[in-house]
């Protein structure tokens, strides 16, 4: 493997995350690092684990073995216990002690916001609404104020609305703000999803197969997209991608999973002269 | 001090038998659908009221084999009817229109018998008297745990080595994906409905005769505790239902006879919000991972 | 603008809001140029007590058959009864009372079971209409409403006649069984269980809530305690269910019951069984042969009034009272030369009436009740499945 | 858009409409006699308003934040228990807890209120254990939601309603009976005289429901509603929002719980029943999940059509029709038909997700003229698009069934019916796009 090298700092570091379900590795012995304003990509075949490792740093999942840690603190940690201590198929058991677990509303108040593979919009929502959704957290009147509309409740509101529809140009999605979100063609879907992340003023972007589905036009937009919104929100960006186009295109560093296992990292050019991941696309078999 | 005891558990026992016949059909009907089919205690119900109605034209024996066949014709109609259409849509909807029919078949059953109480016939040889040790009780008390375990373990030889019993147990694995395989399964569902009715009207057989009245609420609340039950043995098992019946059955007759009586009933939830707290599979449940 | 309307709004709320607690009822009109004059009957048809108020609205309908018209100020009004179904709930009665206010009924017949008739009882009193009890024992009916009338006995009196019967025949030991949320019940089971501590009793109380069908418990619980008598004022409902297990597991002490187990029910279930069963109650058949013949025969008549009595043309003495009432309502009418209700009111205290009554004379107290001295007990006969009269009991 | 009324318009006329209605319910109580068959009316406006706010309260949970509950009965049961309890008359306890000797409490609130600062006092005696008992409500709510609100939809269902029947059960608790007498009637407690009070105190609630629902918080609990993961990788804490759109809820039951004390004049706990929250769920079905305007005419409609309209059916007449199919119980299965019809091919409800507005409403009404002149062409177009529907339901059944039949044909000719789909076809991709 590649010894990265890069002095920006790190902030998101993945060391030795494993998952395991039941007798299955999902992610095995994972880790990874994203440094600031850096556009990892996370690649693999069907069913390589990526998205487990994503559920796994959002707190979806507890890992079972291996830490997280953002921005420099480890936030997640654990390590294999109670049943799974003699079920553990993995490696580095007996590294970890900690039990340190984190709701998934809780990763994101750290600044980790995330898309998802399967659109996961609100359906019964307007698309201002969908993104407006995304700023509650960081509002601080109490829902007694927020209901009998405190002073502070309405100017809370109307920034809320203003930023939202601030944002909302920024994606192209101005035009649209009153319609259901779910009425949005399907590329538009996508755009709203990442402007939802956005709005949670996030640091680091976790982006699942944003290209999915896309034809090649719509995939290069998207490509200067990412790159644009990295810029102007100051984004680390960790994405899924099976489009290698746009993982080429736009990823300073990448990450190959096959059958949960890492195979490979390195920079576009080294992964694409790796002869495991060749094997792993191609299937060594056939 | 076990003679005091006796009839209690004898009596629980029984009505955990009763219990377990009811609690199948949920149980199944869950681990194919995902839906509390609430009106499962009342299609239970109503096999006890036909059964009053045809003894007066029919022989008992007949009678018997008529309601199995109207309560599995009532389950599998109320299947085509009121879930069917709503497979695709929300969870919510298809448990609404589950409490529906559950409503719809109260009101009827009120409407038909005038709201009065109506006593099921006596089958002599269930009710007769007999002795163990040195309580007296029905003859009823002692057929049904040893019907009910015949029949349990017959359903369990089904799932596990006929064909359709594979089906069942793909289809309630992962319905998505055995419709995909080539699984026809409105067939498995239907199926799934005859048996829990099938038992569920045999146990309303023994049930009624050993409380011989029957009244549009009956169902209601055997229903939700037989339902309790499949919870309790973790629903989709078909064993842990049984399990999970008789011990709500025997718990709540020991309670009663420790002179909680207020409890007996609020004691069934009671049981069920430790087991959803602690163990949300129940006994003999399986973990299930939802797919983000 | 906003926030003026909303102000306004507010305001108004609040302002309506007070007015809200002021105000009152009015009387209701009966119009003396129709042709009618409607008596409102106010039972349960379905629910725990459902054949007894089947039962009990029998014998109105008979008597309304036997005297369809009553004459008031020279005219000739035919009675129409308005019968609404109570469904044996207090959330249900409210509503149901409420339609007969609405209907312009006159004077309300009813209920069977005293749950719904406390209930009911201040709907009537806002419309000021009277309303006769029929065969609501407990004392809380008439309590505190001058609008409640009621022609049977009471449960203090009840209640110790029964604790009577149980400490003459020896027992020192009582099981009480009654229904949670029951008034009835929990009201008789309570006036015995201080009457027979009084005599020196020993009492076991206990309770069974609502939709219960598995009475093998009790049964084994009053066998446990060592009881001598098991004592349950329940409906008919449960009572078959209780005749049931106590027979299977050969319960071995007498039943007791109030007057809700009179019935034709009780002694289908008790037919052939090994049960001791004695009940106290208002009317026994054969007190009143001229009664007796005639309903049996507008039973006879009648297929579906004979399915309201159970299927058979044995006497409740729920009808009998039914009956009774039917006819204080007329007497009242007449007493009263009115079919205005406040007018019925005013006449019915003053009521004194013998003739015609069949369970005996209608007088009523200060508190709205007739008071009635005689209870007449039964003894179920579990090879005929009939009751035998076994002796009058009557008041010091 | 172009007819929309103002802001200021919208305003005066929601606030002459709820004036005018309040006055002609006010009106309408102290002039209808009771005798007249429009008395009904009146009382299905009582009950229907009460029954208004607990389908909304229940809406808020169901509707709103998704999670379905159904604990409303139990809830309205602590509800009507405490605003009885308090509001007794001192000297009516003996009567009221005769088996209690007079029962623990032996004094009402509204009488010392009354005592002190006069008829004021008797309002706010009556309003104090009102709020209060919703606040125990959200006070006990709060408790069972910490287990309770991590279980998904139909596993908190189940236990929710389990709750409510632990709760009816203690509270017929005999040991208890000082306080709650037992399972005795409570009665004589102080109750309103006007029909106005139940519809003022259920409107207040029902609005403060709808500010909260149209705030940020409202708006998290409908994202948690369309999509739990989603909403907490947005940041919203799941059980935190949950268990406030909980206590929220709970609260309101409560009070509706207190209003219907009131209504009732005696309360007992054995109609809060199972059968109650089934009944207070199909009207908020019948309305529409996730519309309060819904919840707020299906209560309207069902409690007028259950104790008013439809009574008739019960006694062998109704609309001149008769029939000796109507008998007691008939009306309960016409009813449970006709909801058993909505469920089935009306799923949205009278009013799906939306709400009332005054521009829709006015809209409506322009329409209509058009929509009837309309009626019979549009009846034709859409008997046309049945027949269509059903010749292409027909095609396709056709078609299925030629694949099936060429899907048996391949299998017989052993070829495989399911081939493996491709693994990675991004392959292609990456040799010839590469950098």
């Amino acid at each position: 493997m590649a010894e990265k090298k890069d002095n920006r700092e790190v902030v998101l570091r993945l060391s030795d995350i494993t998952m395991q379900f039941g007798g299955v590795v999902a992610v095995d012995n994972l880790n990874l690092d994203v440094h600031k304003n850096e556009i990892v990509g996370l690649i693999g075949p069907n069913g390589a684990g990526k998205t487990t490792a994503f559920n796994c740093i959002t707190g979806v999942y507890e890992p079972t073995n291996g830490a997280v840690e953002i921005n420099g603190e480890v936030v997640i940690e654990n390590y294999p216990q109670g049943k799974m201590k003699d079920a553990y198929k993995g490696k580095n058991q007996g590294k970890y002690t900690k039990a340190l677990t984190m709701l998934p509303d809780k990763v994101t108040k750290l600044g980790v916001a995330r898309t998802f593979q399967n659109i996961r919009l609100f359906k019964g929502m307007t698309v201002l609404e969908n993104v407006m959704v995304a700023m509650h957290m960081n509002q601080s009147e109490s829902v007694f104020g927020a209901t009998f509309r405190s002073k502070k409740a309405r100017e809370e509101e109307k920034t809320m609305r203003e930023e939202a529809m601030e944002l909302l140009k920024k994606v192209d999605l101005y035009e649209n703000r009153n319609d259901m979100a779910t009425s949005l063609p399907y590329g538009k879907q996508r755009h709203l999803e990442i402007a939802r992340a956005l709005a949670t003023h996030p640091s680091i972007l976790l982006l699942d197969e944003p290209a999915a589905g896309m034809n090649p036009q719509e995939s290069d937009d998207l490509m200067k997209f990412i790159g644009r919104i990295r810029d102007e929100f100051d984004l680390s960006i960790l994405m899924i991608e099976h489009h290698m186009q746009v993982i080429m295109g736009i990823c300073e560093h990448i990450y190959v999973l096959n059958y949960g296992g890492q195979i490979a990292d390195g920079t576009p050019e080294e992964i694409q002269a790796n002869s495991a991941v060749i094997e792993a696309y191609l299937g060594g078999d056939e | 001090m076990i003679n005091t005891w006796l009839p209690y558990i004898l009596a629980g026992i029984a009505v955990g038998g009763q219990y377990a016949l009811i609690a199948i059909g949920y149980t199944m009907v869950y681990g194919i659908l995902r839906l509390i089919n609430f009106a499962h205690g009342d299609v239970f119900m109503w096999a006890g009221l036909i059964m009053v109605y045809l003894v007066t034209i029919l022989p008992i024996w007949a009678s018997i084999i008529v309601v199995i066949i109207f309560a599995i014709l009532l389950g599998t109609s109320i299947e085509k009817v009121a879930y069917r259409p709503l497979r695709s849509a929300p969870r919510m909807s298809i448990m609404i229109s589950a409490i529906g029919v559950s409503y719809l078949l109260q009101n009827f059953a009120l409407y038909i018998t005038g709201g009065l109480t109506k006593t099921y016939p006596t089958i002599k040889w269930l009710q007769k008297s007999v002795k163990i040790g040195s309580a007296s009780t029905k003859m009823v008390t002692v057929i049904t745990p040893i019907l009910t375990i015949v029949l349990v373990v017959l359903l369990v030889l089904l799932i596990q080595k006929t064909k359709i019993g594979m089906a069942m147990r793909a289809v309630s694995r992962d319905f998505e994906t055995s419709s995909l395989m080539g699984i026809d399964i409105n067939r498995v569902i239907t199926v799934t409905f005859v048996i829990g009715c099938g038992l569920a009207a045999i146990g309303s057989v023994l049930y009624f005769s050993n409380y011989t009245g029957i009244q549009p609420m009956s169902g209601a609340m055997p229903g939700l505790k037989a339902f309790v039950a499949a919870v309790f043995g973790g629903i989709g098992s078909v064993p842990g239902a049984v399990v999970g019946a008789f011990i709500i059955g025997v718990c709540e007759n020991l309670i009663k006879g420790a002179g909680w009586t207020t409890f007996s009933d609020a004691f069934t939830f009671v049981l069920l919000i430790i087991i959803l707290m602690v163990k949300p599979t129940g006994l003999f449940g399986e973990k299930n991972i939802d797919k983000v | 603008m906003k926030k003026f309307s909303v102000l306004m709004l507010t305001l108004l709320l609040a302002m309506s809001m007070l007015a809200g607690c002021g105000g009152g009822g009015k009387s209701g009109g009966w119009d003396p140029e129709g042709d009618t004059i409607k008596i409102g009957v106010f039972e349960p048809a379905s629910g725990d007590n459902g054949p007894g108020g089947k039962q009990e609205t029998l014998g109105v309908e008979y008597a309304n058959s036997l005297q369809p018209t009553v004459n008031v100020g020279g005219k000739d009004y035919n009675v129409e009864l308005v019968i609404v179904d109570n469904e044996s709930d207090n959330a249900k009665a409210v509503t149901a009372a409420q339609s007969l206010v609405s209907q312009n009924v006159s004077v309300v017949l009813g209920s069977y079971g005293s749950g719904v008739s406390i209930a009911a009882s201040d709907v009537f009193k806002d419309a000021n209409i009277p309303a006769i009890g029929i065969s609501c024992t407990n004392p809380q009916v008439t309590e505190d409403c001058e609008q409640y009338f009621r022609i049977c006995f009471l449960d203090p009196f009840q209640g110790s006649v029964l604790a009577n019967i149980a400490h003459d025949n020896g027992a020192k030991k009582a099981y009480c069984l009654s229904k949670l949320g029951d008034d009835y019940s929990v009201g008789l089971a309570n006036y015995f269980a201080e009457a027979f501590k009084e005599l020196g009793g020993e009492v076991v109380e206990e309770q069974f809530p609502d939709k219960n069908s598995d009475f093998t418990s009790y049964v084994a619980n009053a066998k446990k305690a060592g009881c001598d008598v098991f004592f349950s004022p329940t409906s008919i409902e449960a009572a078959a269910l209780i005749i049931d297990q106590a027979d299977a597991q050969a319960l071995g002490m007498p039943i007791l019951a109030g007057d809700t187990w009179d019935s034709n029910v009780i002694t289908n279930a008790a037919k052939g069984k090994n049960v001791d069963i004695t009940v106290t109650t208002f009317y026994p058949e054969g007190n009143s042969p001229d009664f007796d013949n005639g309903i049996k025969a507008w039973l006879e008549e009648n297929a579906d009034k004979k399915t309201n009595n159970g299927g058979n043309t044995d006497i409740a003495a729920v009808t009998a009272l039914g009956y009774d009432a039917y006819n204080v309502a007329i007497e009242a009418i007449k007493a009263a030369d009115s079919g205005d209700p406040a007018a019925i009111l005013e006449a019915l205290p003053s009521l004194n009436l013998k003739e015609g009554m069949v369970c005996g004379e209608v007088k009523f107290n200060d508190v709205g009740d007739a008071e009635k001295t005689e209870v007449f007990v039964k003894k179920c006969n579990t090879e005929k499945g009939a009751w035998d009269l076994l002796k009058v009991q009557v008041a010091e | 858009m172009e007819n929309t009324l103002s802001k200021k318009t919208k305003n005066v006329l929601t606030v002459v409409a709820i004036a005018l209605f309040l006055i002609l319910v006010y009106i309408g109580d102290i002039t209808i006699s009771p005798g007249s068959s429009w008395k009904m009316m009146i009382t299905v406006i009582e009950k229907g308003s009460i029954f208004a706010l607990v389908a909304a309260s229940m809406n808020l949970l169901n509707g709103f934040t998704g999670l379905f509950s159904l604990g409303q009965a139990g809830f309205m049961l602590i509800g009507a228990y405490t605003y009885a309890i308090f509001t007794i008359p001192a000297k009516s306890h003996n009567a009221v807890y005769q088996y209690f000797d007079g029962g623990l409490i032996k004094w009402s609130l509204v009488e010392i209120l009354e005592d002190k600062i006069g008829i004021v006092g008797h309002y706010i005696g009556m309003l104090i254990p009102m709020i209060g008992a919703g606040l125990l409500v959200a006070v006990i709510a709060f408790l069972i939601g910490i287990p309770v609100l991590r279980l998904k939809s139909d596993y908190l269902a189940i236990a929710t309603l389990g709750f409510a029947e632990i709760l009816r059960a203690f509270f017929q608790w005999n040991t208890l009976g000082p306080v709650t007498n037992g399972s005795n009637v409570l009665r004589k407690y102080a109750t309103y005289d006007n029909a106005i009070f139940p519809v003022v105190v259920s409107g207040i609630c029902i609005a403060i429901i709808l500010l909260l629902i149209n705030s940020t918080y409202g708006r998290a609990f409908r994202a948690i509603r369309d999509d739990e993961i989603a909403a907490e990788a947005m940041g919203v804490n799941l059980f935190k929002h949950k268990e406030m759109s909980f206590v929220i809820s709970s609260f309101f039951a409560g009070i509706s719980g207190a209003l219907l004390a009131m209504f009732q004049t005696t309360i007992n706990a054995t109609p809060f029943n199972t059968v109650m929250t089934y009944e207070i769920l199909l009207i908020v079905v019948i309305g529409g999940i996730g519309s309060i305007t819904g919840s707020i005419i299906g209560a309207f409609l069902f409690t007028a059509a259950s104790e008013w309209w439809l009574r008739g059916l019960d006694a062998g007449s109704w609309l001149g029709i008769n029939s000796s199919l109507m008998r007691p119980g008939f009306r309960k299965v016409v009813f449970a038909i006709l909801i058993m019809l909505v469920v089935l091919f009306y799923a949205q409800g009278i009013m799906g997700s939306r709400e009332f507005s005054w521009d829709s409403f006015l809209a409506w009404i322009k329409g209509r003229p058009e929509a009837i002149k309309t009626w019979p062409a549009r009846r034709k177009a859409k008997a046309a698009a049945k027949k269509e529907a059903r010749a292409t339901k027909a095609a396709a059944r056709a078609k299925a069934k030629a694949a099936k039949d060429e899907g048996e044909a391949k299998k017989a000719s052993g070829e495989k019916l399911f081939t493996a789909l491709p693994v990675s076809d991004e392959v292609m991709v990456f040799g010839k796009e590469g950098k």
